[in-house]
């Protein structure tokens, strides 16, 4: 017993000591992850690969911090002298706007540049910028979505050409397997984007092969439950569903695996995942942190920080947002379906040119758009 | 020879010793009464002897082998059987289940000679064992039923053929016969002889000296956890007896006036009725009338609708028909708070599970079910003074002895946690008084004292109705006596003129034609 | 003197080897334990901002815990004290953010009251099951916690929307609805509201009847019945009382620091939860609970410093606060154990020592 | 497959992890011990068995080690609630609590935030198909193409119905939990008993964890068990403890979650009100079996339970 009481005491006089002594550490960058924490696989992992680089080609040190309390982290890190903080949590209020009459944390740490991403928060009623240190970042993926569903209505129109008859077990066309779903974590600007660019990108496919399509959508499967993933999927295929496109962190995971289960297809989001069910998997839609987190870094080192605009648009062209190399649905395609599968990605390509060049407009819920349904001519929306 | 000698057994709790150095010895073929008051130590001699505690220091000796016991089962293997106060059976279970609980026959199969059990149990062959023992000792059960459709009588023969089954040569009895009716305990200590007569030994634990006297061979008294004396019975007397046990000379029974009763009805119960959970009736048409001043008693073995009779009085059950009618108004299935605000008091059967709240002071449990009134919650308000007040004169009036005032009640004896409810029930100064069993497990000082004070609740007219499984209690004080069977009254007597023979027969259901 | 050194050893020991087995972890991951408890009990209680914010994530919390203590000490287990706390804060961020321009007075006022109201209304759920029907209460608050999750969240991501948000998130409440920081911390009026109802509490459970009555029908429930406190009114009656604490915890919490709704609102395991722990640190006593609220909220604001300044993953305090229930539910020492005879004798020298000092 | 044969068969689904948590709770709780840990166990369950499927990629190793690990879990649990005699229920959410911290922290350590073991599982392959129904129209989507532990999920239904009801352990659990007096005066070891009956439990519960994690998803993720754990002990109190009459409960809970998911589809914005169901089902049932249980009671009060 009375040791317990000694170790206590010792480790109380010896835990102040240690906490006193702690130094400021020259140029070093922290991230704050989203709740699904640094692990997911994704989009906070990839923000951290971005950091690595960063480490390995400058030696900048960089600090992760997974938290529940995302302001209180901010204004921690901000106080102990870190100059740049990436924020990835969907949370703003204290940051740019302060909260109970309280300075915001912008304002308080006017030295420090924080980087928040998915909106722009930073902009007063009238369009200026309030804080100078807020930088927000937003990826286009409503473009990279728009060209998903323009892939999955070209890959299962051409099913029967590009693979072998064992490979999958789609639901037959003709019947009600001209369907296609989506499912969200939660039905936000932040998550509507995908969809309405997918549903656009199926209805032009859709359009320019003269089919019809259903679609299918649930906007209520959280972020974190894979099961209700492969349980919602589950009855989407059941019903005639040949691809489902999932926009809910490791939700989509359930949904791949479901996919693989059933030989159909799933669209996985945020990072490159296509290998993770190799075959199951049509592609990826990225939302490349690890761009965005590389550069902004960068252009601190080089101190050109003040340079950079205070929203800053990540595009197709960036390589922050797009598809992937599509290398491992290739490998599925049969020797005499390549033809047709180089067909179909030129097809892809030739959209992806009218999106940059502005021929083709896709719905952009992040800056508060709302999708037209009377635009989609060849889509049932379910 | 003798079968079972402990040398110097001391059992202490903590700084408390509960038997002090006991030297005792028991021969063969012997029965041996073991008397004392509650809390003089015997429960815990016996659960040494069977194994369920083991001795602080001392030894103990069985057939001549000294022996230390880890479990019951090892007093068991050696012959010792137990039959506690309080039975140790599973209600769900059947007869023959409980009898063989620990020791049941699996399922065999076999091939070419050689026999495999099986991992389940066969009932066939454990009924027909099990009814071969039964039918033996002529027990008069069928091993079929199960324990929560038959007597009490019935159970403690359970008990004992539990024991016989083991074949164990020593019967350890806790206080055998206070759940019988007179006529089960003729007929209990004739079982008794015969047991003794095929040559067991029988160890009786009992605060009953009249079946001392009738039943034993010799006697031991303990008193405060120390063997006082060991006596031939036929070398001594019942009067001796409680001396010893009590340390004074005790009034056996407390004289009671036959007064003549006021002829207004305080309190009026017509064709009552409630059911138990399976929708059978525990109570049917019990109608009777308590006058000013009256003590009615309410006789019956235990379980023939006593306990629900009084529940439903105390307004913990509801009727399924009939009315309470108590001056004059109905107050039928009213909540308890309702009741004792109307001026009723109760004295629970159970005081430790309706009585008293054993976690609490004694004051919080002196003004509970007065708690309503303005006195103690002034404002809803907790008035410490005024309560510790009245605390302290009721324990003067009642003479509750305690060693710690601010201590919680569970720290005082049987008898003295009774008086803390008789003086919080009968200070109320109520016009009626439902009591139960208000000397259960209570020394004989204290069943005085709680006697004298209900004889003075009716000197002030108060109308009393006390329900007892003690016959000599019920005769003594009652006035009148009605007997319960089954849950119905199946009979009325004056207390002044009928004899015990008479309330037995009717206590087991037999009613004299007139 | 016996019974308090053990009772006080009872809470010290179980904290104790938590930390102790949490060390052990921490030195298995190669990490150094002294550095991470370090740095949790410099931010959280040695430095004054991490002091002020730690009585700040208190305030809640010893709502949750008196929600719990008044149930539990009656033996009556509302579990889902999580459930109305959340349904309670829901609603009051309705009325912050459905409102603009009030005065703050009326606001703040309003919104409390929605919150509380509403707590009760789905504590009332629980409470007549129980009362009329004897439905067991601590199944049933159980179900109803994740039912209510569902609602709030259906209700967040449906009607209540904030349009512009990228996540799960209901608008931010009105500037006239927030409880204002004090001395530039994060302490608000929030908090001087928990004392008031604290004091409060501290007085029904010691005072009155109902502490009384709460007390007896915990410790027999028969024995209650029998005296004629019916049981099933007060069953209502503690539910209410619960609900009321719960919802204004959750009306509080929204408007003193979430501001918004989201999904991580109550937080992990959620205020709920982090009340029951601390009512059963406090040993269900208000003035236990104050303490036992200090010392678990510091562990929370030193988990989020863990988390910022160290990579040892927060969760350690996770374990830790789990290991401490466990070791709780039980009696480590007995009130005859040696240790306790040695500190009795140690606590008597210092006791006699100060009494001759007064003497003279 | 058809709407209603496509609920039947995710009914069994769902199912499934519930009956195998209340077949084995019905034990504890039989023998007087109130198991609220079964959420923690059936978490520890599916995270143990995903892990050691991870390093080994050895279904048979996963499931042997989480029974391992549950049976540890479960001595936890009896040591402190049985032996100390701490208080069931606070000792039953610390093993809640600390199993998802645990969960939480090592996954943590290794970098993940769950466990994909897409890899190591090839869930397809781990349905059976049985011959002569697969090919029955209806009976056949319903019955057919479930894991091998669904079957002997129900299987163990009367396996263990059985064993509580013929054999000497499932009597000595029901004396133990009826009359714990009864049981010590005949030499019975009480605890002992007490402690398997929890261990029934924790093997059930890693059963169910691997029948969640490993056999339906190939996945293991925090926030899997979802209330499951409690809503068994609901179906366990519904049933009276009685094995198969349990089960009946698990199966309504199941039935639900199967209409809530297969009608969200349908529900368009209200869909999310859908998730609610299952539980608001239990507490509707939880309140029909007592009004059936106290319908013909006279006394007043409420037990102590």
């Amino acid at each position: 017993m009375k040791r317990f009481l000694l170790l206590t005491v010792l480790s109380v006089f010896a835990i102040s000591l240690a906490a006193c002594s702690k130094t400021d550490d020259a140029k070093s960058i922290a991230i704050v992850t989203s709740a699904a924490g640094q692990n997911d696989n994704g989009y906070n992992e990839s923000a951290v690969d971005g950091a690595k680089k960063i480490k390995d080609e400058f030696g900048v040190d960089y600090h992760v911090v997974d938290t529940t309390d995302v302001p209180g982290a901010l204004e921690q890190l901000a106080e102990s002298g870190y100059e740049l903080i990436f924020s990835l949590e969907y949370n703003f209020d204290a940051l740019v706007n302060g909260v109970g009459g309280a300075k915001s944390i912008a304002e308080k740490y006017p030295d420090t540049t924080f980087v928040v991403f998915n909106d722009n928060p930073n902009l007063n009623e009238d369009g200026t910028v309030k804080h100078e240190n807020v930088i927000s970042v937003v990826f286009d993926v409503h473009e990279s979505s728009y060209l998903a569903g323009a892939l999955s209505v070209s890959v299962l129109e051409n099913a029967s050409t590009l693979f072998d008859a064992s490979t999958y077990s789609f639901a037959d066309l003709d019947v009600d397997g001209r369907s296609i779903g989506f499912i969200g974590g939660v039905q936000s600007n932040g998550i509507t984007v995908f969809s309405y660019g997918f549903v656009e990108g199926i209805n032009r496919a859709a359009a320019d092969l003269n089919v019809n399509y259903d679609y299918y959508t649930d906007y209520s499967a959280g972020f974190g439950d894979p099961v209700s993933g492969s349980t919602i999927s589950n009855t989407m295929y059941q019903n005639g569903v040949n691809v489902v496109y999932s926009v809910a962190g490791v939700v989509g995971d359930g949904v791949a695996s479901k996919a693989n289960e059933l030989d159909r297809l799933a669209i996985q989001v945020d990072a490159n995942k296509d290998a993770d069910q190799p075959g199951s998997i049509l592609t990826s839609v990225l939302k490349n942190t690890e761009v965005p987190v590389y550069q902004i870094t960068k252009a601190f080192i080089d101190e050109k920080i003040g340079d950079l605009d205070n929203a800053l648009s990540y595009d197709l062209d960036s390589g922050a947002t797009g598809m992937t190399d599509l290398a491992e649905i290739e490998k599925m395609v049969t020797a005499s379906g390549m033809t047709k599968w180089n067909e179909i990605k030129t097809y892809i390509e030739t959209l992806a040119t009218e999106i940059a060049d502005g021929t083709v407009t896709v719905t952009d819920a992040q800056s508060g758009e709302t999708l037209d349904t009377t635009t989609l001519t060849n889509v049932t929306v379910k | 020879m003798n079968i079972i000698e402990t040398k110097n057994i001391t059992k202490k709790f903590g700084i408390f010793t509960a038997n002090d150095s006991i030297t005792l010895n028991v021969k063969q073929g012997d029965i041996l009464a073991i008397a004392g008051e509650n809390g003089a130590g015997k429960t815990t001699l016996m659960n040494m002897l069977y194994g369920l505690s083991k001795p602080t220091s001392g030894t103990l000796h069985v057939k001549g082998q000294e022996v230390s016991f880890n479990s019951p089962l090892d007093a068991i293997n050696l012959g010792l059987g137990m039959v506690h106060q309080h039975f140790k059976l599973v209600p769900s279970l059947s007869i023959y289940e409980n009898v063989l609980l620990g020791i049941e026959i699996k399922k065999e199969f076999k091939i070419k000679n050689k026999s495999f059990s099986l991992p389940f149990i066969d009932k066939k062959k454990e009924i027909k064992k099990v009814q071969e023992v039964a039918d033996k000792y002529k027990l008069e059960l069928d091993v079929t039923d199960l324990i929560k459709d038959i007597s009490v009588g019935s159970q403690q023969r359970v008990e004992i053929l539990k024991m016989l089954y083991r074949n164990v040569d020593v019967l350890i009895l806790d206080e055998p016969t206070a759940v019988l009716t007179p006529q089960e305990v003729d007929d209990f200590i004739l079982n008794l002889k015969e047991l003794k007569a095929q040559g067991k030994t029988i160890i009786m634990i009992t605060h009953k000296l009249r079946e001392v006297m009738e039943l034993s061979d010799c006697v031991a008294v303990l008193k405060r956890g120390a063997l006082v004396a060991t006596l031939k019975t036929k070398e001594t007397s019942e009067k001796e007896l409680s001396r010893l046990m009590v340390g004074r000379d005790v009034l056996l029974t407390v004289s009671k006036n036959h007064k003549k009763v006021d002829t207004e009805v305080v309190y009026k119960v017509t064709n009552l009725e409630t059911k138990n959970e399976l929708g059978k009736k525990v109570l049917s048409d019990i109608s009777f009338e308590i006058k000013k001043g009256e003590i009615l008693g309410v006789a019956g073995v235990e379980g023939n609708g006593q306990s629900e009779l009084a529940k439903v009085l105390c307004g913990l059950m509801t009727t399924s028909n009939g009315n309470v009618i108590y001056k004059g108004e109905n107050i039928t299935n009213m909540w308890p708070i309702n009741l004792r605000k109307k001026g009723i008091s109760f004295v629970p059967e159970d005081r430790y599970v309706d009585g008293l709240c054993l976690d609490m002071t004694i004051a919080d449990n002196i003004i509970a079910g007065n708690h309503w009134n303005e006195t103690y919650f002034k404002h809803k308000l907790y008035q410490k003074k005024i309560i510790n007040k009245e605390r302290d004169n009721l324990k003067e009036k009642y003479d509750i002895r305690i060693s710690d005032i601010d201590g919680n009640v569970s720290s005082l004896s049987g008898g003295n946690a009774q008086k803390i409810i008789i003086a919080r029930e009968f200070s109320r100064n109520p016009d009626a008084l439902i009591i139960s069993q208000p000397t259960r497990g209570v020394d004989v000082g204290s069943i005085e004292f709680i006697h004298s004070e209900i004889l003075k609740m009716q000197e002030e007219n108060k109308a009393i109705l006390l329900i007892s499984s003690e016959l000599s209690e019920v005769m003594t004080l009652s006035d009148r006596i009605i007997v319960m069977y089954k849950g119905a009254i199946i009979g009325e007597v004056d207390a002044a003129n009928s004899t015990k023979e008479e309330l037995g027969l009717l206590m087991a259901g037999i009613k004299e034609e007139a | 003197m016996k019974k308090t050194i053990s009772n006080i050893l009872n809470v010290f020991m179980p904290i104790l080897l938590a930390f102790l087995i949490g060390a052990i972890i921490m030195i298995a991951i190669g990490e150094n334990p002294i550095e991470v408890y370090g740095i949790l009990i410099e931010k959280s209680l040695l430095d004054q901002k991490g002091l002020l914010k730690t009585i700040h994530t208190a305030s809640p919390l010893i709502l949750t815990a008196l929600a719990i203590a008044i149930s539990f000490k009656a033996n009556i287990f509302n579990m889902g004290v999580e459930g109305q706390m959340l349904l309670g804060g829901f609603f009051a961020g309705v009325i912050g953010f459905t409102f603009e321009g009030l005065n703050p007075v009326i606001h703040i006022t309003l919104s409390i009251i929605v919150g509380v109201t509403v707590g009760i209304l789905f504590a009332l759920i629980p409470a007549i099951l129980k009362a009329k029907f004897k439905v067991n209460e601590l199944v049933v608050t159980l179900m109803l916690n994740y039912a209510a999750l569902e609602f709030v969240r259906f209700l967040a991501e449906g009607p209540f929307r904030d349009h512009s948000s990228g996540y799960v998130s209901t608008p931010m409440i009105s500037e006239s609805s927030m409880f204002k920081r004090l001395f530039e911390s994060e302490i608000t009026l929030f908090t001087i509201i928990v004392l008031i109802v604290f004091v409060i509490m501290y007085f029904v459970f010691k005072k009155t009847k109902l502490g009384y009555e709460i007390e007896a029908i915990g410790k027999n429930r028969d024995f209650s019945e029998a005296t004629g406190m019916n049981v099933g009114k007060k069953i209502i009656i503690i539910f209410i009382i619960s609900g009321a604490l719960s919802g204004l915890a959750g009306a509080g919490h929204m408007m003193s620091d979430q501001m918004r709704f989201t999904m991580s609102f109550s937080g992990n395991p959620g205020l709920g939860w982090d009340g029951m722990l601390i009512s059963l640190l406090g040993m269900h006593s208000p003035l236990g609970i104050i303490v036992a609220a200090v010392f678990y909220s510091a562990l929370i604001t030193g988990s989020e410093s863990i988390a910022v300044f160290t990579s040892v993953p927060r969760e350690i305090i996770l374990i830790i606060q789990s290991l401490i229930i466990l070791f709780l539910s039980i009696k480590m020492i007995s009130k005859n154990a040696k240790a306790v005879a040695i500190l009795e004798k140690i606590t008597n020298k210092i006791l006699r020592k100060d009494n001759k000092g007064v003497k003279k | 497959m058809d709407l209603i044969a496509n609920i039947l068969y995710d009914t069994i689904y769902h199912s499934t992890p519930v009956i195998l948590l209340v077949i084995g709770g019905v034990y504890a709780y039989k023998a007087n011990v109130l198991n609220i840990a079964m959420e923690g166990m059936l978490l520890f369950g599916a995270f143990s068995s995903a892990l050691m499927i991870l390093s080994t990629g050895s279904l048979f190793y996963g499931l042997l080690f989480a029974l391992i690990v549950n049976i540890f879990i479960g001595l936890i649990f009896s040591y402190f609630g049985i032996t100390r005699k701490g208080n069931v229920i606070i000792v039953g959410i610390a093993i809640n609590l600390l199993t998802s911290a645990l969960a939480a922290f090592i996954l943590k350590v290794k970098g993940m935030a769950i466990i994909n073991l897409s890899e190591q599982v090839d869930i397809a392959s781990l349905k059976v198909n049985i011959p002569l129904i697969k090919d029955i129209p209806f009976f056949g989507d319903v019955l057919s193409g479930h894991p091998i532990t669904t079957y002997l999920t129900f299987v163990l239904i009367f396996v263990l119905s059985v064993v509580m009801f013929r054999t000497k352990f499932g009597t000595y659990v029901r004396v133990v939990g009826e009359n714990e007096e009864a049981a010590k005066s005949i030499g019975i070891k009480v605890n002992l008993i007490k402690y398997s009956a929890v261990i029934v439990g924790s093997l059930t519960a890693a059963l169910a964890g691997y029948n969640l994690a490993i056999e339906r998803l190939a996945l293991y993720t925090n926030t899997m068990s979802a209330g499951r754990g409690f809503i068994a002990i609901a179906a366990i109190y519904c049933g009276r403890g009685k094995p198969k009459l349990s089960s009946i409960y698990a199966i309504i809970f199941g039935l639900a979650k199967a209409l809530a998911i297969n009608f969200k589809l349908f529900a368009g914005p209200i869909s999310g009100l859908f998730e609610a169901i299952p539980y608001l089902v239990m507490v509707i049932v939880l309140l029909m079996a007592s009004y059936l249980d106290n319908k013909n009671s006279w006394k007043r009060g409420y037990p102590n339970e």
